[in-house]
């Protein structure tokens, strides 16, 4: 009767509940909570910097809209992780970064990153991350040249490098920094200043956020708002963000421990660099991590203990990033050690007795 | 590339004596061995030549004016003249403009950069005490930053005149060589880094200091010996 | 760090001038052998042990070679000992331990032709490794090779289960891993310097 | 028992991961038990169970009366059927079933105007019956699990004899949402419970008895703890609320903290298991020598005016229960079941049968809710194997079946899923996981049948 | 390797050409990768590499199939080992009296072309069951092929990554150079990225095939 009848019937099979949250959602919801991070970045470093986001994101959407129609797929790009990855690459990037390289970077990492593999859910590493490996190892000096925060006219005016023509070597900023008269300006970050001059800077600076940096990396405190709300949400997985901080935490503390001459103080490196919005944003791309429980404090613990040594012992005062890309690459393998013990599957002392 | 590496797979069933199997080898191995004997012979020559000429521009290139060359090796304290082709036991070479006057002596210093070793070369003029030039023998520093310890002018302009200058004891130098960041030198013995390549920068610095404390005060107290070698 | 202390050579084979990712060292079995775990970790151990015997080889073949003066024969011995010793680690482990010949057995010709043995060996001849240096720098470069295997397989069985273009699936998706794995292995240079 | 209390000290009394949906019992805890008319014709289905189908007794034409077996149980693994109601075999046929396919039925036509009391059995003083009789008494009645497997009761009274029972667990949890049935038959007939219980605890050699409910039921707990025996061997247990409490090995963790090896009966670690709804009939049924005729069915949800718990007769078509009830949902979505677990409908003939608890309708507007949502790909998010109950990794396995790797999924243990569908709840990307499972089980079975 | 079922089969373009596309060694039979990116960061050294590759394949294969029927089956790896080892010893030399400069450019790399699997690939395949004649022509397009490989990825990676091509400047002074593309991960992109371009043009292929064929 099902057919002919004036009440056709539908056939589904059960579970016939859903919770309400779908990965648009999450992702709709990830790109709030970094909305306020922007609006302080722009405040901060001004038009520039407003720029970057908005380059980089419309980059990022445009590259993923423009693939998926290549191959002939439905356009993927209202599921919003591309906003996300346009809006964190914005964000770990240098202020005065040229954006004809924003642009390469954002194409690279989604292309490379992301559209390459299919898609989202498929990419190994995470996309905003590449893009940002990508550029470094491509455009080390702009990567590594940073400008004062807070500079005047920065609502008015851009930072020079900004719009560097296409394919060239970024105009200097020595004399845009004349101009502006920054006093006592070095150009150098937290870290580098540690790593190279042993040099430390207080922790309330970081916290805040009026410290040279890229641009979403300066203020510890409203990465760590942004991070609660989505852990409140169950949209993040907090044990990731414990785990990273945590364990960089403690063994930069042992290493201060050891010689507080030498080696910066665990809030220093808790609050320097990338680390927070690694922590909180990055590394918790739940594509990119591993789906079990322990695999996340397996992971988690990696990227932190990757992290310090990469800034302590490496060539590099900054060590997120790889730390991040490399705990990407192990996770299939984490994930594959940290499957869970199906229920009733016997212990061992369990077995014996 | 399994089966070409299991030649016993494909055995055909008709073994052939195993005599033939190794004199086979033997003469291919004896055939090989003779042309490579052969090969090795001819090349020799143009080898060390060009081994010789390109340390002999690298020397030229660190004592700006010299156009002739010495080489010298140290044993115990005291300098050994070398013949022109005992290159490679030298320990530091000597360059003369054309009146057969001494314009200072190249040296080799290394030390660990960013990726890997970095080699220099260095010309120390005796009579100057300064360093007087500079080129990198070897360097796998990243293109593009690193390596600008090879083509930054801002920072071989460093080497132009470089002091190393020796305290009253003549045993040690006055003023060890100082890495700076860029555009903070303010004396003559401080070397004006790269931004970012700040690794490659402090090692280059690291390697002439390292150099020059062992051999400058060594090189100026024989540097009557050196310039009497010019004929 | 001094650049010849033993745990530099090791971290440096092993991390900063990692064999495959960094050299391009042995990339055909590396492709070949990196799509399963299954095979990825016996062949690790396969080329780990096997470089251990090569690097001690090597380091003999070359000191007779410099004590004759005959320099010139090292890349034919080298391959020739190389070839012959895998031929004899081969037998060997057949004749005593037939489970670990299942295990290693397909592996052991294809490292016959790996150039990261033979590029192993060479480098420590270069660089004038002592023994010691040698057998860490073997080790170093062995475990290298390994992790960046299983790193790797681990990926590719990942991306198994993905949806990868066909256009960029089989070797081409393999090698730009291989890049992006190469570019976050970017992050250890310089380390222990 | 220093196990339990560790248990109860370090679990909080129940099991690891699960999901709380929403439980929407509102719409008919407060309703008590009434009894549904009998529609003009019942259809009868001969495989209402797990096993062989039963083997009818009657032929058309034949006059029956209410409680009459009219279908013998064909073997052990299989029970008989009784008459629900009164009346006249108009014929033996196929039928539709909730589960799709269909299978014989008796068709009985009701005597209208028939009293319909029950002439059937006897009095009989159950504590004079040796074990193995009670047995066969069970299986004299038809009874099988009422929570919805519909498991014959006797063969799950009849552990393999290596194994002792110690315990006998009632599932009173009732933990798929919506469904009430369970809750009103502890809060109004608790000694009939018990006494079920008591005959199961006697028949399987058990020395405890342990109802447990979940907290949204305290009321239930509180009346079942009035007419508990006085000795102790049964008592009472409240854990707290969670999906799906009410799978065997779920419970076994939750009330006394056993897991029950992979693949292996409750017996092996010493527990009988068994729904609340079964030992109530045996409660009620063994002293009265009768079979299951009736039983409590949830008819549910916005799209029925006058939602209950309604004591229904087997055979009972759906159309006839919604007719009455004031129907006005969408015929395009009805679920026999539970939401979680329940079956869509194929047809509105589609009698009620033994397994049968309840009857979900929604509105129209709210299928959209319930109906297949735009699915993304896996994210790797791990909300599935958090909630996963068996600790499973349906992610993984959920992009195995997408690859038709039906058979690695084996290597993840697929055989222990048993379809609870947490995962398809929780996933964000609205991955359908459990029907994935279905299907690859199912090529599995194929496969293993290839090879043989 | 359909050629090498008709032994005496006269000599055709495909002989030549079969290493050029449909064959070639780096972007279709995955072999030789090891110099294909490791001295492949500039289009000069990918040529010089691919230069001495081909010799040491034309030296080889000539060899070999002279010797063909003279080596016994169970010593012929052996024998084309050695045989390529003399070569690449030979090359080692040539370039080191050649250029300095190049000679360090290539460093250890050209004494692993012994073990470039695409060398004896072609002894076992090829020159060893093949006249003298076919062998140098099969091994001169191999070789060409492999040149041509190294090439189109040296040449894009010298043009990102120092604004060159031949060391002729194309962007001016002001380019900014894509560094990444002369270290490690840039050679396994354009790698990577040359691949997806085959496969996109042979599917673009099939498809008019399939067109034409319907």
């Amino acid at each position: 009767m099902s057919a002919s009848s004036d009440k056709p019937v539908q056939l589904h099979t059960s579970p016939h509940l859903h919770q309400p949250l779908t990965v648009e959602k999450i992702m709709r919801h990830v790109v709030y909570a970094m909305l306020p991070m922007c609006a302080w970045s722009v405040y901060q470093f001004g038009l520039s910097v407003l720029m970057l986001l908005i380059v980089c994101t419309a980059v990022c959407i445009g590259t993923e809209h423009l693939i998926c129609r290549w191959s002939g797929k439905p356009s993927t790009v209202n599921d919003w992780s591309a906003a996300i990855t346009g809006i964190l690459l914005a964000l770990i990037l240098p202020p005065g970064f040229p954006i004809w390289m924003a642009v390469v970077s954002a194409v690279f990492g989604v292309a490379v990153g992301k559209m390459f593999w299919g898609g989202l859910g498929f990419n190994v590493m995470n996309p905003a991350l590449v893009g940002r490996a990508f550029a470094q190892a491509a455009f080390t000096v702009p990567m590594t040249t940073w400008v004062p925060s807070m500079a005047p006219g920065r609502f008015t005016q851009f930072i020079p490098s900004t719009w560097t023509p296409p394919l060239m070597v970024p105009r200097p900023i020595a004399e845009w920094l004349d101009q502006i008269a920054v006093d006592g300006f070095t150009g150098a970050t937290p870290l580098a200043l540690m790593k190279y001059n042993q040099e430390s800077t207080e922790t309330l600076a970081l916290l805040t956020g009026t410290i040279t940096g890229s641009a979403g990396e300066t203020s510890a405190l409203l990465i760590l708002l942004g991070g609660l709300y989505l852990i409140v949400r169950k949209m993040m997985d907090w044990r990731i963000t414990v785990s990273i901080l945590g364990s960089a935490f403690i063994l930069s503390g042992i290493f201060y421990w050891v010689d507080p001459t030498i080696y910066p103080s665990p809030f220093f490196t808790l609050f320097t660099g990338g680390l927070m919005l690694g922590a909180v944003f990055m590394a918790t791309d739940m594509v990119g991590s591993p789906e079990t429980a322990k695999g996340a404090w397996v992971y988690g613990i990696l990227i932190g203990v990757l992290t310090v040594i990469i800034r302590l012992f490496g060539g590099l005062n900054e060590g997120v990033m790889y730390a991040i890309l490399l705990g990407n690459a192990a996770s299939p393998l984490i994930s594959k050690m940290t499957q869970p013990r199906k229920y009733g599957a016997l212990k061992k002392r369990e077995a014996k007795a | 590339m399994s089966e070409m590496s299991t030649p016993s797979a494909a055995t055909p069933p008709a073994m052939p004596s195993p005599l033939r199997l190794i004199t086979t080898l033997g003469l291919i191995a004896m055939l090989s061995g003779f042309t490579i004997v052969l090969i090795y012979q001819v090349t020799l020559e143009p080898i060390a030549r060009n081994h010789r000429e390109a340390l002999e521009r690298a020397v030229f290139e660190v004592l700006p004016g010299a156009v002739s060359r010495a080489n010298f090796t140290v044993i115990d304290q005291e300098l050994i003249r070398l013949s022109d082709e005992e290159l490679a036991a030298a320990d530091l070479f000597a360059g003369f403009d054309e009146d057969g006057n001494l314009i200072g002596v190249a040296l080799e210093a290394a030390s660990r950069g960013y990726a890997g070793e970095i080699r220099v070369l260095f010309g120390y003029a005796p009579d100057r005490e300064k360093i007087i030039g500079f080129t990198v023998l070897q360097s796998s520093e990243t293109p593009g930053l690193g390596d600008k310890i090879e083509t930054d002018p801002r920072f071989l302009a460093n080497f132009e005149a470089l002091d190393v200058r020796l305290d009253e004891t003549g045993e040690a130098l006055a003023n060890p060589i100082q890495p700076v960041p860029e555009g903070a030198k303010t004396q003559p013995w401080e070397i004006d880094g790269i931004t970012g390549a700040t690794v490659s920068a402090v090692a280059v610095a690291r390697a002439l200091r390292e150099s020059t404390e062992t051999w400058v005060p060594l090189i100026f107290a024989h540097q009557d010996e050196l310039a009497e070698e010019s004929e | 760090m001094a650049h010849d202390s033993l745990p530099f050579i090791f971290l440096d084979a092993f991390l900063i001038n990692n064999l495959v990712l960094a050299l391009f060292l042995g990339l055909c079995p590396f492709m070949g052998v990196s799509s399963k775990l299954k095979t990825a970790i016996p062949m690790g151990a396969a080329v780990m042990f096997v470089m251990l015997v090569a690097s001690t080889c090597a380091y003999g073949i070359n000191a007779l070679l410099v004590r004759f003066d005959i320099e010139y024969l090292r890349l034919i011995s080298y391959i020739a000992v190389i070839a012959s010793a895998v031929q004899l680690v081969e037998m060997t482990v057949k004749k005593f331990s037939p489970t670990l010949f299942r295990m290693l057995g397909i592996f052991l010709p294809l490292i016959t032709t790996n150039c990261a043995i033979l590029g192993m060996a060479l480098f420590q001849t270069f660089r004038d490794y002592s023994f010691s240096q040698s057998i860490t720098y073997s080790v170093g470069s062995g475990a290298g090779f390994s992790l960046a295997l299983i790193l790797m397989a681990g990926m590719r069985e990942k991306l198994d289960l993905a949806d990868v273009p066909g256009i960029s699936s089989g070797a081409a998706a393999a090698f730009m891993l291989a890049g992006l794995l190469s570019l976050a292995f970017m992050g250890f240079a310089g380390l222990g310097g | 028992m220093l196990s339990d209390l560790q248990h109860s000290l370090l679990n909080g009394g129940s099991f690891a991961h699960g999901i709380h949906p929403p439980d929407n019992k509102h719409y008919t805890a407060g309703k008590p038990i009434t009894r549904f008319p009998f529609p003009p014709e019942l259809t009868l289905l001969l495989s209402q169970h797990f096993g062989k189908p039963s083997k009818p007794l009657v032929r058309p034409g034949q006059e029956v009366v209410r409680g009459e077996p009219i279908a013998e149980a064909d073997g052990f693994m299989s029970v008989p059927l009784h008459a629900p109601a009164t009346g006249v075999i108009r014929k033996i046929d196929w039928a539709p079933t909730q589960k799709g396919p269909r299978v014989p039925a008796i068709y009985l036509t009701v005597t209208p105007g028939d009293s319909q009391e029950i002439l059937y059995g006897a009095q009989r003083d159950i504590d004079q019956l040796s074990p193995k009789e009670i047995l066969q008494a069970i299986q004299d009645t038809g009874l099988v699990g009422l929570g919805g497997a519909a498991f014959p009761t006797h063969v799950k009274m009849s552990p393999p004899p290596e194994h002792t029972v110690d315990t006998i667990l009632i599932n009173g949890c009732e933990c798929e949402p919506y469904l009430t049935t369970d809750h009103r038959l502890m809060l109004e007939q608790p000694e009939a419970l018990v006494r079920g219980t008591q005959i199961l605890m006697r028949a399987m050699g058990a020395q405890r008895g342990v109802i447990g409910t979940e907290d949204n039921k305290r009321d239930a707990a509180e009346a079942i703890k009035r007419v508990l025996p006085s000795d102790g061997s049964v008592t009472v247990k409240v854990v707290p609320t969670k999906y799906p409490q009410g799978a065997e090995k779920m419970l076994a963790k939750a009330l006394v903290g056993r897991e029950i090896p992979s693949g292996q009966y409750p017996s092996s670690v010493g527990l009988g298991v068994f729904n609340v709804a079964t030992t109530n009939q045996i409660g009620t049924l063994l002293p009265m020598q009768r079979g299951v005729i009736e039983r409590v069915v949830t008819v549910t949800g916005p799209g029925v005016d006058k939602p209950g718990n309604y004591l229904v007769a087997l055979g009972t078509p759906l159309r006839f229960i919604l007719q009455r009830l004031g129907y006005h949902g969408s015929a395009k979505y009805l679920i026999m079941g539970g939401p979680m677990m329940g079956d869509t409908v194929s047809s509105l003939d589609v009698p009620i049968t033994k397994g049968c608890g309840g009857i979900l309708v929604p509105r129209p507007e709210d299928i959209d809710n319930l109906a297949p949502r735009r699915t993304y790909p896996c994210i790797n998010c791990g909300k599935c194997v958090e909630a996963c109950p068996m600790f499973l990794n349906p992610a993984v396995l959920g992009k195995l079946a997408v690859k038709r790797q039906h058979e690695e999924m084996l290597e993840y243990n697929l055989l222990d899923c048993f379809e609870c569908g947490c995962c398809s709840y929780v996933c964000p990307s609205s991955i359908p996981l459990v029907q994935y499972f279905r299907v690859s089980k199912a090529m599995n079975r194929e496969l293993k049948a290839a090879a043989k | 390797m359909s050629a090498t079922s008709s032994k005496d089969k006269p000599m055709t373009a495909t002989t030549f050409t079969e290493g050029l596309w449909k064959e070639n060694p780096v972007f279709v039979m995955l072999l030789g990768l090891c110099p294909a990116l490791a001295v492949s960061n500039t289009a000069v050294n990918a040529l010089a590499m691919g230069v001495a590759s081909t010799f040491v394949l034309l030296g080889s294969s000539l060899l070999i199939s002279l010797l063909r029927n003279l080596i016994p089956k169970q010593v012929r790896i052996a024998s084309y080992i050695i045989i390529i080892a003399t070569f690449v010893t030979a090359v080692d030399y040539i370039i080191h009296a050649l250029s300095l400069e190049l000679y360090n450019a290539l460093g250890a790399f050209i004494q692993l072309i012994v073990v470039n699997c695409a060398i004896l690939g072609r002894a076992e395949a090829y020159a060893s069951k093949h006249k003298v004649g076919h062998a140098l022509v099969n091994g001169f397009g191999m070789g060409l092929g492999f040149t041509l490989a190294l090439v189109l990825v040296g040449g894009v990676r010298e043009i990102l990554g120092f604004g060159t091509l031949f060391g002729v400047s194309l962007f001016g002074a002001q380019f900014q150079p894509w560094a990444v593309f002369i270290l490690p991960p840039g050679g396994f992109f354009v790698l990577s990225f040359w691949l997806v371009v085959f496969a996109a043009v042979r599917r673009n292929r099939e498809r008019k095939e399939a067109a034409h064929g319907a």
